[in-house]
């Protein structure tokens, strides 16, 4: 049948092929991709049966490889870059913020800046300094950019080739620690758009809003919470930014209370306008103040102890528990 | 302008110098033409200074002195060549057909771009320093892949020479020995700094360090920057690889109408480098060497002058752009909040929307 | 008399000259900040009497400018550090999201990371791209750093040298729109705490948030909104990171309303923290959700358009209105 | 082996090799100190690879290869110098005195440094690339303000030299004529890329372009690294600005524990490298030269045995890090997240909050 098992980092693999083969002017670049296939092997065989040419080994300098990629997209080449790992993203930070997310709009709708900037983002693998970031929020802030994140295998397969397709530079985020789980992937659905989050699993009591790995450790709040009677509706926000805030409004109209679970800090962060945006769409629904689970506002600590940085299911049922706190 | 390493092919005086590497390619009409252009472009910039001055134009960056630099350059490129500017190439621009009230859009703060890029083949405006560099090396490595005979030139600055993403440039290009010209010009000085500051050797050598050549040329000679800069590219354009190349030559005006240059240099300075203008050199040539009659001379300047008129009545019929187009364009596809703050917009009375 | 009427760029300067007298160790460095004295004149004729080995003209490199100041604040000195514009802060943000707001916590403690890092923001000058950007957001977010802003002469005068006695990283934001402004200056009394907010104008109806060059427009919003029968309590938050919540939720359980303004635009913003905090700690006193009035979310139009994408007393007004309009 | 340039002591048989620039200096003793050094920090940094392959680390990066390199910069350094490491250089850590527990905290992952940096007056680790050799040239500036006779040495790969924060590096360093060398360990590889993507003729000429020497050193000639080095600081020291060393070595083992270097590389080329040890051509020039005799060989084989032994039971020692103690030295001065953070974590249950 044309649904299969897969992890995600299988489903990313795939999802590239598919898309490279679709269309000729897609190319990967980055640092380790070709014949190593990546530290995390999401490229693994690409360059053997693409060719240098299409899955470029890049000199070590992220801000080349963004700038290049703008460069090649002003040639009609859709660059997929990838930054090793979260925290070395931000020297082409300056490419991203006055380049990519501003060419399109500079040259008045005649580049399109239709470029892809996959980067591995969250924590939970025990790995040493600047590999665990949650930069997110930068780009969701940046007036230009689109941001993603993938949840599931399915997800992975079908929205790294939406990314792809799509006109506008896309941030994609793939939750690390989730690259070797499991899960089915349609091949030939068609798939959820590309903006929209999904209701993960219905409730009654709170709604619960996260993305990446966090959808995970939601649904095992989800679960711990039925036990103890309480019904919470998760939602995976799948576009970091835009927010489908439609379907987010909907779901607390109908619970009233909003928790909202990230890793990054909460300090101007997506749980912020999340919480800001769903207090104005539903004020008169909530009935308590929205709440988030968020890293903390420490540089991401040392991984020994990073499970107490991360939001856990008992912090997070503990906001759960201090949002039903509330009188109605 | 002892320099042993600059190539030079006319003097300041206007007098042939033998090159043993580099010969003018170029005859009679076409070295009137360069001059053409460095007249146009000069008569452009200074009514665009007045304009700045008569508050016209938010900001204006003179290009006077560096005519020879930009238009050498610019006229070496091909048809099918692909150029990326940073702001002050005015020059270059002309060279590749931007009309020139286009050139005038973001300095009138009309629009952050101004022209077509594609239509052009000439890059819109790049501020960020260095930014540009990357984009023409990625360019590059696109017209690679498709297999075309195409170079690409970018521009930048002294001062932008000591940014990392120029200098990453250079390690890309040489890495994919990627079709890109380099063009730093030179002109002595980053706002007030002096470029001693960015290097204390000659800016040509940096491309040695990454194994690629760099030539230095007097930038105020138009026939020696067209030389070295047509070689470059074409080099490039067969697979020869990068190259980057110094054009010697000065600021005379500010950098730009905001900036005052008398707080960090001194007269004598600019004086000295008036004597090198890069026209003046080339007229000798022409009246010298091919007899050029003052009538052609007037013709050019009269040409000029009716461009300028033309452009002045082109700047000062752009309006005010309606504010709801500031939501054109940031996204290629539809994006709510973009929606959204086009709604307020007409909410609030600020546009008719109609856009 | 100890007190003086002189421009915020003229108390900068002078605030720059007090902290460079009270400390040798302290430097400034930036591009084009000696000899011409900064684009702004900032720093004008500061090296003519400190010497150029206090006041750094730098190589055209932002990137370097903060990754030497941080070696510079490891060997003893305090380096305040001039970015030329808001928009080409980004080449540095590698070096100051990994390394400036990282070193104190990876040495344990042992490096001091007093550094300050001006940065000219907001639009309002009729400028071209890149030189009109509030990328304050950005920093906040960041654990580790702080992010002060003034709104008048006498601020600029005391936070900056408050600034430079920090021993923590700060990003001090100047609204350059307002260097020009003249105020009164007391150049001996007891500064207010750096991190403190303050109420600029007392009101009944509405709390009004801001900072930077939004304080003057909430200033004159609140006149026009007192004539029409509405009155504003105008805050100047002047700490954007931390933000003084104590200060602003005293404020918001009077009013029962909240409006934040901020030229940068609402995703992930200062704003949305502040809606997102105070909604939790002022729940029960809010008759309606906290609004924001912000930038559009677009890349900074050109200027001559500008005033139709920055916060203006009109928009202010609207939102206002809007907050006014739910009953309570 | 067959460059002309590389400055080479000792060849990879331990024959002395007579070089008119430079000459060694060191005597029987010091040597034998030099190959001490390299022993020991092989030994332990096996046992780290086998404290990570038992769980006990959660990662390492291997030094095998590059430690000529490594202990001959280190060594070179006066104590009143300062040095900027990456994340590799272990070597050089040692040399200062860091202690090899304190060494691994970050590989243990209970930290994010490890040591006090101003006591061995050799900074933290930097994950980031390049990040540290703008530190190293911002801090030279310091020396130079403070008119301390100083140097500072600062190290990054093959692959960084591609960032634009190394290469600004170079032009600051010119640019202030700072105090600082640069010491590159080109080992070939930056994980899986060869060097040869990332500069095509030797690294050491980048430094040329930028207007400072560079220098090529056999990375495997202990003697040879620590001349060079040693010549080059003092030259910083004097006022004799920066110097870019290129160590030209090979990266034996995996580029970390979590790396497959047989998907990359083939064996041969690793092969020949081992016949290159930096090692064995010491310990052949001892017993050959000054006949240093087998007890003093097993003395130092011992002493290394004994360190590792040490070193595990220190690193088993480590326990996991009081959670709480993240909300430490985030920020210098009180801060209301941090202080509500730690609160959360305590009312929460996680740490008692105790410290
Ligand atoms: C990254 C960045 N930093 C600072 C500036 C501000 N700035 C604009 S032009 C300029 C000087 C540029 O000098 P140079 O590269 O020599 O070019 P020129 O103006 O001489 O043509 C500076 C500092 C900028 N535009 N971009
Ligand atoms: C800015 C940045 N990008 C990517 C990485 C991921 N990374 C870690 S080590 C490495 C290769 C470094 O090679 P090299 O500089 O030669 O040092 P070596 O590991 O060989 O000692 C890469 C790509 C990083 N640490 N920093
Ligand atoms: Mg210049
Ligand atoms: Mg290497």
């Amino acid at each position: 049948m044309a649904s299969t098992t897969m992890t995600m980092a299988k489903a990313l693999n795939e999802g590239l092929r598919r898309a490279m083969e679709k269309n000729p002017k897609v190319l990967l670049m980055g640092e380790d991709i070709g014949r190593l296939g990546g530290v995390f092997r999401i490229t693994d065989g690409l360059q053997k049966d693409f060719g240098e040419d299409r899955v470029i080994d890049a000199p070590l300098a992220e801000s080349a490889i963004v700038g290049t990629a703008v460069g090649l997209a002003i040639r009609g080449y859709r660059t997929v870059c990838e930054i090793q790992f979260d925290g070395f993203v931000y020297p082409a930070f300056d490419q991203i913020v006055s380049q990519v997310a501003k060419l399109h709009k500079r040259s008045e709708g005649v580049y399109t800046m239709g470029l892809v900037i996959r980067i591995p983002f969250q924590g939970g693998i025990g790995a040493i300094e600047h590999h665990s970031e949650s930069p997110e929020s930068y780009f969701a802030q940046t007036a230009g950019l689109r941001v993603v994140s993938c949840a599931t295998p399915n997800d992975a397969y079908w929205m790294i080739q939406q990314s792809v397709e799509h006109d506008d530079p896309i941030i994609f985020c793939e939750p690390k620690s989730r690259y070797w789980e499991k899960g089915e992937v349609d091949l030939e659905g068609a798939p959820r758009g590309l903006f929209e989050a999904e209701v993960r699993r219905e409730g009654r009591d709170v709604t619960v809003i996260g993305y990446g790995s966090s959808v995970k450790t939601m649904l095992r709040a989800a679960d711990t919470a039925e036990l103890e009677g309480t019904s919470l509706e998760v939602i995976d926000a799948r576009s970091v930014a835009p927010l489908d805030l439609d379907t987010m409004a909907r779901s607390v109209q109908k619970t009233g209370r909003l928790v909202v679970v990230q890793e990054a800090p909460h300090t101007a962060s997506i749980g912020s306008e999340i919480v800001a945006e769903l207090t104005e769409r539903c004020f008169y629904s909530l009935r308590a103040p929205g709440l988030r689970v968020s890293g903390y506002h420490v540089p991401y600590p040392p991984s020994r102890i990073e499970d107490d940085f991360r939001p856990s299911v008992d912090r997070i049922l503990d906001a759960v528990d201090r949002t039903m706190g509330y009188d109605s | 302008m002892i320099d042993e390493e600059l190539v030079q092919l006319l003097t300041p005086e206007g007098l042939r110098n033998v090159n043993p590497d580099y010969e003018s390619t170029l005859g009679r009409d076409e070295i009137v033409g360069l001059y053409r252009d460095m007249v146009i472009i000069r008569r452009l910039c200074n009514e665009s200074t007045s304009l700045q001055r008569q508050g016209q134009l938010a900001l204006w960056a003179p290009v006077q002195g560096q005519e020879a630099a930009q238009i050498g350059a610019g006229r070496a490129l091909a048809p099918k060549d692909f150029s990326f500017p940073s702001y002050r190439e005015h020059g270059v621009a002309w060279c590749r057909g931007v009309p020139p009230e286009d050139m005038l859009r973001v300095f009138r703060a009309v629009t952050t771009g101004g022209w077509d890029p594609q239509k052009y083949r000439h890059s819109v405006p790049t501020v960020v320093l260095g930014n540009q560099t990357l984009h023409a090396v990625g360019y590059a490595m696109g017209v690679q892949r498709d297999g075309a005979e195409e170079a690409v030139l970018t521009f930048f600055g002294d001062g932008a020479s000591s940014q990392g993403d120029v200098l990453e440039s250079f390690v890309w290009a040489a890495s994919f020995n990627a079709p890109v010209v380099f063009f730093c010009q030179n002109n002595q000085w980053g706002i007030s700094t002096p470029s001693s500051v960015q290097s204390r050797i000659p800016l040509s050598h940096r491309a040695h360090g990454f194994g690629f050549p760099g030539i230095r040329v007097d930038g105020n000679d138009v026939l020696a920057v067209y030389e070295v800069t047509r070689r470059a590219l074409e080099n490039a354009r067969v697979g020869g690889g990068p190259t980057l190349i110094e054009a010697y030559t000065y600021r005379i005006g500010a950098h730009t109408t905001s900036d005052d240059p008398t707080r960090y240099r001194i007269d004598a300075e600019v004086e000295v480098w008036k004597h090198r203008d890069p026209l003046e050199r080339v007229k000798s040539l022409l009246v010298r060497e091919y007899k050029v009659n003052k009538a052609t001379f007037e013709k050019v300047a009269a040409e000029a002058e009716s461009l300028a008129l033309k452009l002045r009545d082109d700047v000062l019929a752009m309006g005010r752009p309606d504010p709801i187009t500031m939501f054109d364009h940031a996204y290629a596809a539809p994006h709510p909040l973009v929606d959204e703050g086009r709604r307020e917009m007409v909410e609030l009375g600020i546009s008719g929307g109609s856009h």
